[in-house]
């Protein structure tokens, strides 16, 4: 088995790779003044198979060590293997190693990560071959691999903040590709800006993880399982926690944080689906449940996340119901599902938050290469209205999302179905009645909206130009097959958990490596209630999608009209018009954005105006030019030693050496 | 006889043989080896008038010398005009202080070294004179207060400053392997070993074609291009200064053949021969004095056979060939040194 | 023949060597600070870093102490840079002004 | 003993004479050549002082290289003689050449006032004893002294490079 440390270090051989030709390709077209059109096939064939081949190997390399590990884990005599490649910094007794770590969670992580990944960089390969900067999409787009494999493996907090950096930069990068179109470029900056504020907890956390135990390396977490803190630590285990909570947040795009999310779908679809979907965004999850060890030391912390998982849940539920762009919806979709997972964590059933990690990498993945194919189709038209019809035009698409929809409603036997089934029934089993209303009410609300966004895109008659219809197509193999194997996952990935004792998986792989929390059990019959009550929820939200937006007839010349008079769903809009502000409100997202706005951002640029005219023009510049003038003063006095004759300087030099020695000398 | 006196006789004893052979022996035979030799490769008698086959021809040119009105020009620098070629000859002449020239030879019971002066810097020492020689061209072109000669002194002092470097750094490369600086040691390390043209020939090739260079010899004698600068640096000397030059000139030419000898060929050392006794001295002598001879006669068929370089040409050659040549040599032979943990 | 130099104890008071040095370097500084050609000022100055090295080695002699020997051995090839950059300095200097007057070359002033 | 003495007296005689010549003679080679003389004194008298090896490096470098520089420039620029006139800053010629002599005053003052070490021991000294120079110095100049040894080669490079800038005719 190689070492640990080759499976990130073969997708930044890939970025290295990638990232040369791309620079050397693009610097020669600079030159030549050639520009816009696709690179040529040699180009493009070497970019494809250095970014699948090194991602792909990575992903062998990964299966490769897990499958064998996995065995022992379930036989129960795997213990987390450490693989230390160099120390990176020390200082006194306080040293930290680039290390890396494969333990369950860690285990289950690369699965996905690797797994989805190789996937959609295939997909790439078809979707991104029109675009010029096609090189330089797959060197970043192998730097995140890179970026997140380090997050995934790292044995410490700072190894891991590597990766969570190297992510956040590569979501930057890959946000804004469209780096010549502003609301791409702003869209990267937002999402860099307000990571940066969870990115302050991360960091902050770290030091007060190291405060508390002395060391960063999650050796501390079995400190922390034990119970033994270091003494008298000046920081709360509460407020670490929180840093931490904060940090994730950031990463997660949970309230208040989650802003930036949204905008993300600014970057290319495939780029939505790995790195704002299946991956990245998990990592605040996979923080928490990591550090679960220590949030189970602060319980009222756990409150805290249930509560902020759960508003974030139908709070971008409620959002996402009136989006009419394709992405966006799924970027609110994801955010909820976000929630959901720290929904579960917050009530201690990190096992049940990891397991939609899981099975949300798939689905959600799944439908945003669909959206992607949608997308491709239309030659780039996102908006939902001006779509319909397209299920006889794309039927590997419209099956692919369809499963995929099924999941995420959490309709039996689909995976999604599962996942969440098993965070509302631990929800009820914990004794929060508030939050089980909460989860179900979101959970018909994605059953609505994911329909809604079905039936709009694939139902009824297709209300784009002509010429859009005219070029339909289906997608090629490389976008198809991955979507196929996604649909597969959204079916079968369920499985590995299901409730009542009939699979365990899951649970037994991942208990070694989270926090114990004391289980609630509840009897067979309750679990099958509520696991109705989701289910009818989840179909009741289903039947009003279907039932408000059939598509058809397609309003009169449609295919003329601007999408904001399209009105596919007249019974919608009345509901909509009937109730009133809050129906205008989640129209515009709650207004939040504006909210920011005025609340944060207008405060800081009015201090930063006071700084700025009152005690940087006036206080800091008038020393700096009083100091200036003082110099210059002193300038014009002394300037006549300066008498140009080097006989004078000698003279004088000499002068100097016969009282500095007759010093010596004489005293 | 007190050990003192014993040094100070031997090194006395030494000094008259070297100068024997080298001023008397030598010198003057050379001027005649060189124009009989030109005979030979320009397919014509040489000189064949004064005495057996021309033999007394450097007799009667010394003569010549020594008899002729010495004109002293009117604007020159009166004292660096006549220093000058005194400042040529005397570096050239002590440079054989520093070299071995033999074994060694018992007498009354003790080995005395065949070299005047056996100090432990004798390389450097012989590069020091070898850069103060420099000083006789410069001045003499000075002096001489004639734009030809000035131009002569001029080229005289970049070329030998240019030679020099790369013939001190391959000199280095033998000092490196043999793990000394003195000349007595090197020749012995040879001996003891291998001669340092076989496995340094790089530098070798360097040291001899900067040795050419050094003693302005064709083709390298830009200082004294007939065609160009009239006589260059000793255009403005006549009689006994002129013969001066003349001496020096060979006299250089016999000590920069009995440095590369002692360098590189091994010194008065033979394959396969100990030289033991007083005959084995002796015989180690005439070893030396034979190849010293040999390289002479190499410098003198190269007079006869190559043009002379351009000045570009010369500076090209010195910097970009010869030293870099030089400088990968060294670096080799010291890689391997160190690698083999010291010679 | 004198032995190999090192051991043996000086035969000469050291106290002459300090003197030549000095009595070289004031020599030296006369000629830094009352010549007028900048050629022949750099000569004094020349003398004046060989005298210090006289002394270096004077008194790393008097010590038994090699290290004197590397700094006179670093004295030198500054002294090597020096006069290259500073001749170079004359020989523009003399081509933008057609002198190396020290006193003929004080545009540089207040 | 004696032959030392008349040794030392006769090289350091003769390298102050032409130091001293050095000052006085207007024409710039003489100049020169007067300081060659005083350097090979100088290179007598580190023999003396057990420094074969720096004395062989004063000739080589001092005298073989830059003093060679120095004629070659002189000849370049074709320096003949200093000018004859009159000295334009009398008060500043008397006021160095007394503040020379009162900094030599006191200079030998300070060298001759400084604690020696008892002469005649010279292994008494801390660091290593010259017993053989060159390797001893080899051993220093790539040990304690690496790193002044590694700057001074930067500031050859430096130094040629400088020197080759400064002596192009044009700025292209």
């Amino acid at each position: 088995m190689k070492p640990l440390y080759w499976i990130p270090l073969l997708p930044l051989l890939g970025f290295v790779l990638n990232g040369a030709v791309a620079l050397a390709s693009s610097s020669r077209r600079a030159r030549r003044g050639e520009g816009g059109e696709r690179l040529p096939y040699g180009e493009r064939l070497f970019h494809g198979i250095v970014g699948v081949g090194s991602v792909g190997a990575a992903t062998v390399l990964a299966f490769g060590a897990l499958v064998p590990w996995s065995e022992q884990a379930f036989a129960g005599r795997a213990l987390p293997v450490v693989e230390t490649a160099f120390t990176w910094m020390f200082a006194g007794d306080f040293s930290v190693a680039v290390a890396f770590r494969l333990d369950a969670l860690s285990a289950l992580m690369l699965s996905f990560v690797t797994f989805v990944g190789t996937l959609i960089h295939l997909y790439s390969v078809g979707y991104m071959q029109e675009e010029e900067g096609y090189g330089r999409y797959f060197a970043f787009l192998n730097l995140f691999m890179f970026a997140m494999l380090t997050l995934v493996l790292g044995a410490n907090l700072p190894v891991l903040f590597i990766g969570w950096e190297g992510v956040g930069l590569c979501s930057y990068l890959l946000i804004g590709y469209y780096y010549d179109k502003d609301f791409a470029a702003a869209a990267g900056k937002k999402a860099f800006v307000v990571n940066r504020v969870g990115d302050v907890g991360f960091v902050l956390g770290i030091f007060g993880v190291l405060a508390l135990f002395g060391t960063t390396d999650f050796s501390f977490l079995e400190a922390a399982k034990q119970q033994v803190l270091s003494g008298s630590a000046p920081l709360s285990v509460y407020a670490v926690c929180l840093l931490l909570f904060l940090g994730a947040c950031g990463k997660s795009a949970q309230v208040p944080l989650y802003v930036w999310l949204p905008d993300a779908m600014a970057g290319p679809t495939p780029v939505s689906a790995l790195i704002h979907a299946a991956t990245m965004v998990t990592a605040g999850v996979y923080l928490v449940a990591r550090t679960s060890a220590l949030f189970v030391l602060a319980p009222d912390a756990l409150t805290l996340v249930a509560w902020v998982g759960a508003g974030t849940a139908v709070f971008a539920a409620s959002i996402g119901l009136a989006q009419n762009d394709i992405k966006k919806v799924l970027a609110y979709s994801t955010v909820s599902q976000l929630g959901y997972m720290f929904l579960a964590c917050g009530v201690g059933a990190f096992a049940a938050g990891m397991f939609h990690v899981f099975t949300h990498s798939f689905f959600k993945a799944c439908l945003f290469l669909g959206s992607g194919s949608v997308i491709h189709a239309l030659h780039h038209e996102q908006d939902m209205r001006k779509m319909g019809g397209l299920a006889p035009r794309l039927p590997q698409t419209f099956r692919t999302m369809l499963i995929a929809t099924l999941a995420i409603a959490g309709i039996v036997p689909f995976a999604g179905f599962f996942s969440k089934d098993q965070i509302l029934g631990s929800v009820a089993a914990g004794g929060h009645p508030a939050l089980y209303v909460v989860g179900v009410a979101t959970a018909a609300m994605t059953a609505f909206y994911m329909f809604r966004l079905i039936r709009m895109t694939f139902a009824g008659e297709f209300r784009g130009t002509h010429e859009q219809e005219h070029h339909l197509h289906e997608s090629p193999a490389t976008m198809t097959v991955p979507l196929w194997i996604l649909a597969a996952g959204s079916v079968l990935s369920g499985f590995i958990w299901v409730p009542m004792g009939v699979s365990n998986l899951l649970p037994r792989f991942l208990a070694p490596a989270l926090a114990e929390m004391p289980e609630h059990h509840m009897s067979h019959g309750a679990e099958l209630g509520l696991m109705a009550l989701s289910l009818g929820a989840a179909l009741a939200g289903i039947a009003l999608a279907v039932r408000w937006y059939t598509g058809r007839p397609a309003p009169e010349h449609a295919a003329h009209r601007p999408a904001e008079e399209i009105v596919v769903s007249p019974a919608a809009a009345a509901f909509c018009g009937k109730t009133g502000l809050l129906g205008a409100l989640v129209k515009n997202k709650w207004n939040v954005d504006e909210g920011i706005e005025a609340g944060v951002l207008g405060p800081f640029r009015g201090i930063g105006r006071v700084l700025w005219k009152g005690v940087d023009a006036l206080v800091i510049d008038g020393i700096a030019n009083a100091s200036a003038f003082l110099v210059e003063l002193a300038g014009d006095l002394l300037r006549f030693f300066t008498t140009g004759n080097v006989r004078n300087y000698a003279l004088g030099f000499t002068l100097g050496a016969l009282v500095l020695v007759a010093y010596v000398l004489f005293f | 006889m007190s050990p003192a006196t014993f040094d100070l006789l031997a090194a006395i004893a030494k000094i008259a043989v070297v100068w024997a052979i080298t001023l008397a022996a030598l010198l003057p035979n050379l001027v005649w080896m060189e124009r009989r030799g030109a005979g030979l490769i320009q397919d014509r008698p040489g000189p064949n008038r004064v005495g057996p086959l021309g033999l007394f021809q450097a007799l009667a040119d010394v003569l010549k010398m020594f008899m002729k009105e010495d004109v002293t020009p009117l604007y020159v620098d009166k004292l660096l005009h006549t220093v000058a070629p005194a400042i040529l000859l005397v570096p050239a002449l002590t440079t054989f202080a520093v070299i071995p020239f033999g074994s060694s030879i018992p007498v009354l019971g003790r080995e005395v070294k065949l070299v005047i002066a056996d100090v432990n810097i004798g390389v450097l020492y012989v590069f020091a004179l070898t850069s103060v020689g420099v000083y006789g061209l410069v001045l003499a072109g000075w002096a001489s207060n004639n734009k030809y000669s000035l131009l002569g002194g001029l080229r005289s002092s970049a070329q030998i400053i240019s030679y020099e470097l790369s013939m001190g750094v391959s000199a280095v490369a033998v000092l490196v392997s043999a793990g000394s600086l003195r000349p007595s040691d090197v020749v012995a390390w040879q001996a003891a070993n291998v001669w340092n043209c076989v496995p340094q020939v790089v530098g070798c090739i360097v040291f001899i074609v900067a040795a050419f260079a050094e003693t302005n010899r064709v083709p390298f004698d830009l200082p004294e291009a007939e065609a160009e600068l009239v006589a260059g640096y000793h255009t403005e000397y006549s009689a006994f200064k002129f013969g001066m030059f003349f001496m020096s000139e060979y006299a250089n030419m016999i000590a920069a053949s009995a440095m590369i000898v002692t360098l590189y060929f091994g010194g008065w050392s033979l394959p396969f021969v100990t030289f033991t006794g007083v005959w084995g001295g002796l015989l180690s002598m005439v070893v030396f004095w034979a190849k010293t001879l040999f390289f002479i006669c190499v410098f003198i068929w190269v007079r006869w056979t190559l043009p002379r370089f351009r000045y570009d040409q010369l500076m090209n050659l010195g910097w970009k060939v010869l030293l870099p040549l030089s400088v990968l040599n060294l670096l080799v032979v010291a890689w391997i040194v160190a690698t083999k943990g010291g010679a | 023949m004198s032995p190999l130099p090192g051991i043996a104890p000086m035969s000469v008071p050291p106290a002459a060597f300090l003197a030549a040095g000095t009595i070289l370097f004031v020599i030296g500084l006369i000629g830094a600070l009352l010549k007028r050609n900048a050629l022949s000022i750099f000569l004094s100055i020349e003398l004046m870093m060989n005298a210090v090295n006289l002394l270096f080695l004077t008194w790393g002699r008097m010590r038994g102490d090699a290290s004197s020997h590397v700094i006179v051995f670093f004295v030198i090839a500054i002294a090597a840079a020096e006069a290259a950059v500073g001749l170079a300095v004359f020989v523009a200097l003399f081509r933008a002004r057609q002198t190396i007057e020290v006193d003929r070359v004080n545009l540089l002033k207040w | 003993m004696t032959g030392d003495l008349l040794l030392f007296a006769f090289s350091a005689g003769l390298a102050i004479a032409f130091a001293l010549a050095m000052v006085v003679q207007k024409t710039p080679v003489r100049s020169v050549l007067a300081l060659v003389v005083t350097f090979f004194g100088m290179a007598v008298l580190a023999v003396m002082l057990a420094a074969p090896f720096i004395a062989a490096i004063i000739v080589i470098v001092y005298a073989g290289a830059i003093l060679v520089l120095f004629l070659f420039v002189i000849m370049l620029l074709n320096l003949n003689e200093e000018a004859r006139e009159k000295e334009t800053r009398p008060v500043q010629r008397a006021l160095g050449l007394v503040a020379a002599l009162a900094l030599g005053g006191l200079l030998l003052g300070v060298t001759l006032r400084a604690p020696a070490p008892p002469v005649g021991t010279p292994s008494a000294g801390p660091r290593i004893p010259l017993l053989d120079e060159i390797p001893v110095i080899g051993r220093l100049l790539f040990s304690d002294y690496l790193f002044a040894f590694e700057a001074v080669a930067v500031l050859l490079l430096a130094a040629a490079v400088g020197a080759l800038i400064l002596s192009k005719r044009r700025m292209d």
